[in-house]
């Protein structure tokens, strides 16, 4: 079922929690919803799933507006950030709830109640694990049954809130791969909330960014990764340099290094913001008057196919608000074998590609 | 069959007990009819509270007439109930007597012992119980009937409170606090009393003292007519009532030592009512209505007694 | 291994550092017992004595006493009566204060509470003030002939509104922090509003309801100066036990004053030790639950037979 | 790119609804059902048996002309009432603060024989007939009581002093206190204690600084509710009081003398003055906490 | 201050939390217990602390017994891991507790306090929000304040439970490099619990990984990342692929594919597990005969400068109970695009390097 979002808007008190967002999602497509705390990731999910009323505008499923519709009647299945496990009932009883308060007119039979549990705890893979309470379970366990009873009334629209916010890193690792498979295979509408970039990149077909109420972008993980819309999306998706320079005429400089900026082709003498990801920084020993820019290795981490450096520019320049912080570069771990660079030397870091943002660009969100 | 409310005060469940066996008895054996009582029991203005507020009593008999007076102001009984009933429709008397600890160790004889410094007096709180009312008439009747002025009865039995422990809420706590808490060389109360504080703690525990001038405390009856009206008990109710002042009540009352009005049951049992000079209330107070508008209301007599600077 | 004496003195050591010295643990026990012995046992055992001070055979005797039957029937009604009244607006009360916001909800808390500073006797007679023949509805009553005050009616609603607070107290704080996401997700499933109070909310709060349940019914049976304004002491009909109690007493029978009482206290603890017990037994199976072991048990699935060493070796899930 | 940035109009004619501050204007509504219910029945209940008899009380007292309603509150013996009734009743409060402290205290951090059954007494006051509590406990603190025989002596005297008054008062309010604070003390989070003490604070110094705090609210709501309690209690008080007017005698005691003479009026203004501090405390009380809760609340 | 650890043990009730755990610290070192959830972590920081006391074995802070030593007086900072911030105090109250309640001799003046607070305060850079209260503070702002507070007692030993458990990830991000800094800059005794191994690899001088109660293996990031000691510490630092095959003469075969062991030169025919790190793993297109594990491309992750692959083994073999499951691989994501594959795609997958443990080396942990 596709769901559309119109002009939604939403205010607690003073306090503009979304404002006119808009966003078409289509039937089957597993959609993230991506943004730093407080943003209204949760508030537009619950608007969608009718949990909250928004102030203005509305939301359509299949083309339907369900203003009017109760949440109990949109069929969507919404995974609770902190699951919202019924603590008194059993696994089952948990994942059986959606069907056994159905009215009775539409209620399965007991056989068949017991037959769908246990499909669906198949599914997640929990099937062992159906007479036990859910404080008995593990985090990572809980999350997949309050997915499996979400699954329960055949919902034609999954919402998850921070499915796996208060997960450890490694089951969160796990059970992100584990949905995207799920999703591949039931193919319902599903859109989830997170703050974790790489989760939202790892598994979303498309990625919504938010920022303070307000979409800052759409688009597949590739699409917002390559082209981000935005200082805030660039700086949100990964770890970022940020070098201040001077655009002009289709390039910036930036600490004597020319950076080419085609899309500013019509910027004349403006400031501008270049942002540079740590692996697209080229590191070399230093030499005297080698062009780049000057720092001191800080701190190299070296574990796995990639070492990771943490420089010191050496010639903070005051005029130049940039300089002095620390600057991150990554490079293959066998190249930097190969440079043979120890801590407290000097090398000259290039950036090899830069996003640029001129004055006019940050003032827009 | 027929039922009646019997709305009493605290003390007297026992003897209306009794007395209301030996009433259903007659009644069938005079009418053949079927009669219950039921009654109620507790603090007697309290209780006359309850009916003017809607307990719906047929008779009420209480141990002071202000409650009474309170329900014929109501209109809930006739105007002239004192009237409807012969002996100023109180069928039982009491009055105050003394207790003292065993042998009288204090040598307390009259009221004039009472207010000796050192001798400590348990009375109940006359806000709060007819009981301590009367003591407090009595006193100051005593100084009175003696020829004394208001003024003179007022530094009396402002003595008199001076030497008081404890102002009991009612009759029982007065009692309690005298014979289990060890409190105080006297205890004022009435003489109905006497006979369950034996029974509760044996006989011979306490002696009584019979002052030489005392109060007579009346216990009114009358009809509620707001109810026998309704509930058409009128006869039963005014039937229950007389019966009171037959010989049987009259014997019964006197078993649970209530002065009979009748004289010769009284002379019957002269060994336990002993002769003592009698006043009653409307002789030295109008009435116990006024006596209670000058002495206990807010800012009366009594509160003199307790508020600085008043006398 | 440094041996036995390092082992002792490490556990006392670091058993000191969130928590008293023995010594002082002792005295605070010690305290709180002596406290607890003054003011609630002694005051028991003096009921005791009372009761029995003549006596089995005279115990047994009061208690025998058909006003005595009377008056723990009155009662047990009366509880059963007030107690479900209070536990609906207790519920409904919680639900509203704990799962919505509302402007003036702290005031409401508030008129929830008052009843606990209401003097039991002003509240006996505020009934009067309302229900008495003299009182706002009374004439219309008396004409319709309808008996609430001195009648069973008004004796309970003097205990309800004496009881009133006791079961709200204790949901409202209990519902307030177990929020309302339970319900949230029971409703997002399809259950109706009944269906959800029914079977997530309500066995949330069990445990809370009961013990609020408990207080209320000990105070219920207790309850003594409200009652006693509103009940007409007629014996055998409007008498509750705690006023039968005080009829026996005004009339020098105390040992069939406290016989009734000592009942009322058993009755008490009776309910106390119920609730003792209940209490005890979600302890035991909160306890259970707390023991099995948090995480996914070793076998989990069948995978690396002899290598299962740790979760992390079955290849990428 | 970004979708949604668009200054076009909005689709739907909607925006000004909850400009007004409430967010629950207009078409909102809440997800979990029965407010209207619930609070429709709480508010009506409370209005049949609390407030409905209440404002009786109010209104029987205003049948007095100002000056009668001032002379019946303010007349000494009343005003020595109001002194002993408050006073006793904060008395009581305040050592039951302590002592409920002590005993939650004892009963939730510590394990000693018998323990369970301590816990089932704490609720013993609720459940005993007020008068018999009162009797039970002169009884006892009288001078040839269990208890009194040994004070008396040494002129130590309880029963029917205000001193009585005040015990008979923590009998009654102690289950306030262990009530409130048990189950608050139940949920503090060891590791503040734990920091506290790895900060370099004594056992006496994390209690002081870092537990207290934490309990205060429920202590301050124990408190109140003893003291409330308190200020009405009549059938325990009156047996061990001596009920001497302008020393011993309570406030409702006065209620039940004006009752006596037929003085519904004088009694019910009696009355609501009490009600009233009664009621402007518990308020006071809920918004502390109220502010409490807000200031310090929040996941921590 | 130096810290050694001498055969701790410490059981709650039948369960051994911790067993005889030996450990030495220098002075000045920032270490990290890594381990899962569980191992028993928490319990020996509480034991060194000082806050648990063990059932065996001692603890020596520079040499001494610390046994008779209590909390109040170890000198330790602890740093819990909700934080544990007095509730009822401003910021300023909660970093100066520690100096309060500090016996009247040894207690600075206010003034002293104050300075001391705000140069803490400054150092944790949050000195603007010192009259705030905990609960208005966002929980990386918590953290630092915790530290803040940790500090102020100029402790010997700096002990973290778990310091960026309740964050964001981007947040954590960001702490863990600020701790880092902040330790070269105080360089003071610190421990720092956690189970995130990035966080542990990329902070620490030396990483203790733990597992059911035991130490696994104690060593520099490099060193356990480059030699874990058992197949546990292997699986744990980062993903894995593992394989099951027999190890014969110094080498292991992999369905087919023959992999150097020299470390196993001596074992005969034994049963052997190969783990291959996925980007250990070489990737070419499909070729009939070609050797390598032939899979097919079930998805491509490419964001960023390494593509990450999930590939399904095309022919599952059930005698081979590794097979089945997902291989995954990281390639440069410049090479992905030079393979040209697509999802759906069939590949070869070759594993580079892998890291062998026979039968006998999976009993001794
Ligand atoms: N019921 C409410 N009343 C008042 N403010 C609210 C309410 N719900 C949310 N907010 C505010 O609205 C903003 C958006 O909240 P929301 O929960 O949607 O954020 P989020 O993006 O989900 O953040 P997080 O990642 O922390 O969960 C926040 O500033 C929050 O404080
Ligand atoms: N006080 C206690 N009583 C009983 N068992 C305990 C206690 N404290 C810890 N345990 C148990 O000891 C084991 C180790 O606990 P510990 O807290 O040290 O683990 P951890 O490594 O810190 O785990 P996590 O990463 O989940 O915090 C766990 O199984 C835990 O259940
Ligand atoms: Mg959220
Ligand atoms: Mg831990
Ligand atoms: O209400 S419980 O937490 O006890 O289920």
């Amino acid at each position: 079922m596709s769901i559309e979002i119109r002009n939604v808007s939403k205010r607690f008190g003073d306090f503009q929690a979304l404002g006119d967002v808009s966003l078409d999602i289509a039937s089957g497509e597993l959609v993230a919803l991506l943004g730093p705390s407080g943003c209204g990731k949760t508030t537009l999910l619950r608007i969608i799933a009718g949990l909250e009323a928004a102030d203005a505008g509305s939301i359509l499923f299949a083309g339907e507006d369900t203003t009017d519709v109760h949440v109990r009647e949109r069929q969507v299945g919404f995974v609770f950030q902190h699951y919202a496990l019924f603590r008194h009932m059993t696994v089952f009883e948990n994942v059986a709830f959606g069907l056994r308060v159905r009215p009775r007119r539409t209620r399965p039979s007991e056989a068949q109640i017991k037959a769908k549990v246990h499909e669906l705890l198949s599914l997640v893979q929990l099937d062992w694990l159906a007479d036990r309470y859910p404080s008995q379970l593990s985090g990572g366990q809980r999350q997949r049954i309050a997915l499996a009873r979400a699954l329960a009334v055949e919902p034609k629209v999954l919402l998850l809130d921070e499915p796996f916010g208060a997960l450890d890193a490694k089951v969160r690792k796990e059970l992100r791969r584990w949905l995207r498979r799920l999703h591949d295979e039931l193919h319902v509408t599903s859109i989830f909330v997170t703050h974790d970039q790489e989760e939202a990149l790892e598994v979303a077909d498309r990625v919504v960014l938010m920022n303070k109420g307000r979409i800052e972008q759409v688009g597949s993980p590739q699409q917002v990764w390559d082209q981000p819309a935005s200082p805030f999306v660039y700086g949100f998706l990964g770890d970022v340099n940020l070098f201040h320079g001077r655009a002009d005429d289709g390039a910036v400089e930036v600490q004597g290094i020319r950076l080419e900026s085609p899309e500013h082709g019509n910027v004349r003498n403006a400031q501008a913001l270049a942002y540079v990801r740590p692996h697209d920084l080229e590191i070399r020993p230093w030499v005297a008057g080698g062009t780049g820019i000057a720092a001191t290795l800080d701190r190299a981490i070296v574990v796995g196919p990639i070492a990771r450096l943490e420089l010191e520019p050496v010639d903070a320049n005051p005029d130049n608000p940039g300089s002095g912080t620390i600057i991150e570069a990554q490079i293959p771990a066998q190249q930097f074998r190969d440079l043979g660079l120890a801590e407290g030397d000097k090398v000259l870091a290039t950036p090899r590609k830069a996003r640029v943002f001129v004055e006019e660009d940050w003032v827009s969100p | 069959q027929t039922t009646l409310l019997n709305v009493s005060y605290d003390v007297a469940r026992e003897f209306y007990k009794d007395y209301n066996s030996a009433f259903v008895a007659h009644y069938k054996k005079t009418t053949g009819k079927d009669v219950k009582i039921d009654q109620s029991h507790a603090g007697s203005s309290a209780q006359a509270r309850a009916v003017a507020d809607g307990l719906d009593a047929d008779v009420v008999t209480m141990n002071t007439t202000t409650d009474i007076e309170f329900l014929a102001d109501k209109g809930v009984v006739a105007k002239d109930w004192a009237k409807r009933f012969p002996d100023n429709a109180a069928p039982t008397t009491s009055t105050m007597l003394f207790m003292v600890r065993k042998g009288n160790p204090k040598g307390i004889k009259d009221w004039d012992d009472l207010i000796k410094p050192g001798v400590q007096v348990v009375v109940v709180n006359p806000k709060t119980g007819g009981n301590g009312r009367y003591a407090y008439l009595a006193a100051w009747g005593y100084v009175k009937k003696k020829g004394g002025t208001d003024a003179q009865a007022a530094e009396f039995v402002g003595k008199l409170f001076k030497n008081v422990p404890v102002l009991a809420r009612g009759g029982r706590d007065a009692t309690t606090a005298f014979l289990q808490r060890n409190i105080g060389d006297a205890l004022i109360t009435f003489e109905s009393e006497v006979i369950s504080i034996d029974r509760e703690y044996g006989a011979g525990k306490v002696d009584v003292v019979y002052p030489s001038i005392s109060v007579l405390a009346e216990n009114p009856v009358a009809v509620v007519e707001r109810t026998v009206a309704k509930k058409g008990t009128a006869d039963l109710a005014k039937a229950y009532l007389d019966y009171l002042y037959s010989e049987e009540g009259q014997e019964i009352a006197a078993k649970h030592a209530m002065r009979p009005r009748n004289q010769a049951v009284l002379k019957k049992h002269a060994d336990v009512f002993k002769p003592l000079q009698l006043f009653t209330v409307q002789e030295l107070f109008g009435s116990l209505g006024e006596a209670q508008k000058v002495h206990f209301n807010d800012g009366g007599q009594f509160d003199k007694l307790y508020t600085p600077g008043g006398k | 291994m440094s041996g036995g004496t390092t082992l002792r003195a490490a556990n006392r050591r670091a058993k000191a550092g969130t928590t008293e010295s023995p010594l002082v643990r002792w005295l605070l026990i010690g305290l709180a017992l002596a406290f607890m012995t003054l003011f609630l046992v002694l005051p028991l055992a003096a009921v005791a004595t009372e009761a029995l001070r003549k006596g089995l055979d005279a115990y047994i005797e009061a208690l025998r006493e058909p006003d005595a039957w009377a008056a723990i029937w009155l009662t047990l009604i009366t509880a059963a009566i007030s107690v479900p009244l209070n536990l609906v607006f207790g519920v409904a009360a919680a639900w509203a204060i704990a799962k919505f916001e509302f402007r003036g909800k702290a005031f409401l808390t508030t008129l929830v509470d008052l009843p606990f500073a209401v003097s039991p006797v002003v509240a006996g007679l505020v009934y009067v003030l309302v229900l008495g023949a003299q009182g706002w509805f009374g004439p219309w009553l008396a004409e319709h002939n309808i008996k609430i005050i001195f009648a069973v009616p008004g004796i309970v609603l003097a205990t309800v509104f004496v009881t009133f607070p006791f079961i709200a107290r204790e949901l409202i704080p209990l519902m307030q922090a177990q929020g309302s996401d339970e319900e949230q997700a029971a409703i997002v499933l399809g259950a109706t509003g009944w269906q959800t109070f029914w079977r997530v909310t309500l066995p949330n709060i069990k445990w809370g309801l009961l013990y609020g349940v408990i207080l209320c019914n000990a105070r219920a049976m207790g309850e003594f100066g409200a009652v006693s304004v509103v009940s007409g002491h007629i014996r055998g009909q409007t008498n509750t036990m705690p006023l039968h109690v005080e009829v026996l007493y005004n009339e020098y029978q105390s040992v069939g004053a406290f016989a009734v009482a000592s009942l009322l206290a058993l009755l008490a603890l009776v309910t106390l030790v119920i609730k003792t017990a209940i209490e005890w037994r979600h302890e035991r199976e909160m306890k259970a639950l707390a023991a099995l072991p948090p995480e996914r048990p070793t076998p989990a699935t069948p995978v690396a037979k002899p290598a299962a060493q740790s979760a992390s070796e079955r290849q990428a899930l | 790119m970004p979708s949604s940035n668009s200054p076009a109009l909005p689709a739907s004619p909607a925006a000004p609804v909850s400009r007004s501050g409430s967010p629950r204007a207009g078409r909102a509504r809440r997800v979990l059902p029965g407010f209207g219910l619930t609070l429709g029945y709480t508010l009506f209940w409370l209005g049949l048996i609390v407030l409905l008899p209440l404002s009786a009380l109010l209104l029987k007292s205003f049948s007095l002309t100002w000056e009668q309603f001032w002379t019946a509150v303010s007349a000494p013996r009343v005003l020595a009432s109001y002194r002993l009734t408050f006073g006793a009743s904060f008395l009581a409060a305040l050592v039951n603060l302590f002592a409920g402290l002590l005993v939650a205290w004892v009963l939730v951090r510590y394990e000693f024989p018998g323990k369970r059954i301590v816990d089932a007494l704490v609720d013993l006051p609720f459940a005993l007939p007020t008068a018999v509590a009162g009797i039970s406990l002169t009884a006892l603190l009288a001078g040839n009581g269990w208890i009194g025989q040994y004070l008396e002596p040494h002129g130590i005297k309880l029963a029917f002093t205000p001193a009585g008054v005040v015990i008979a008062l923590i009998f009654i309010g102690l289950p306030f206190v262990v009530r409130t604070v048990q189950p608050v003390l139940e949920d503090s989070e060891k590791e503040l204690e734990e920091a506290a003490t790895s900060l370099g604070a004594t056992r006496w110094q994390t209690f002081w600084r870092v537990i207290l705090p934490s309990i205060l609210p429920a202590l301050i709501t124990g408190f109140a509710m003893a003291f409330a309690r308190a200020i009405g209690e009549y059938g325990s008080v009156i047996f061990i009081a001596g009920n001497m007017p302008m020393v011993s005698e309570i406030t409702p005691l006065i209620i039940i003398g004006k009752l006596e003479q037929y003085d519904y009026a004088g009694a019910t203004a009696v009355a609501v003055v009490m009600l009233l501090f009664s009621f402007v405390m518990l308020l006071v009380i809920n918004a502390l906490q109220g502010w409490q809760r807000r200031r310090a609340g929040g996941a921590s």
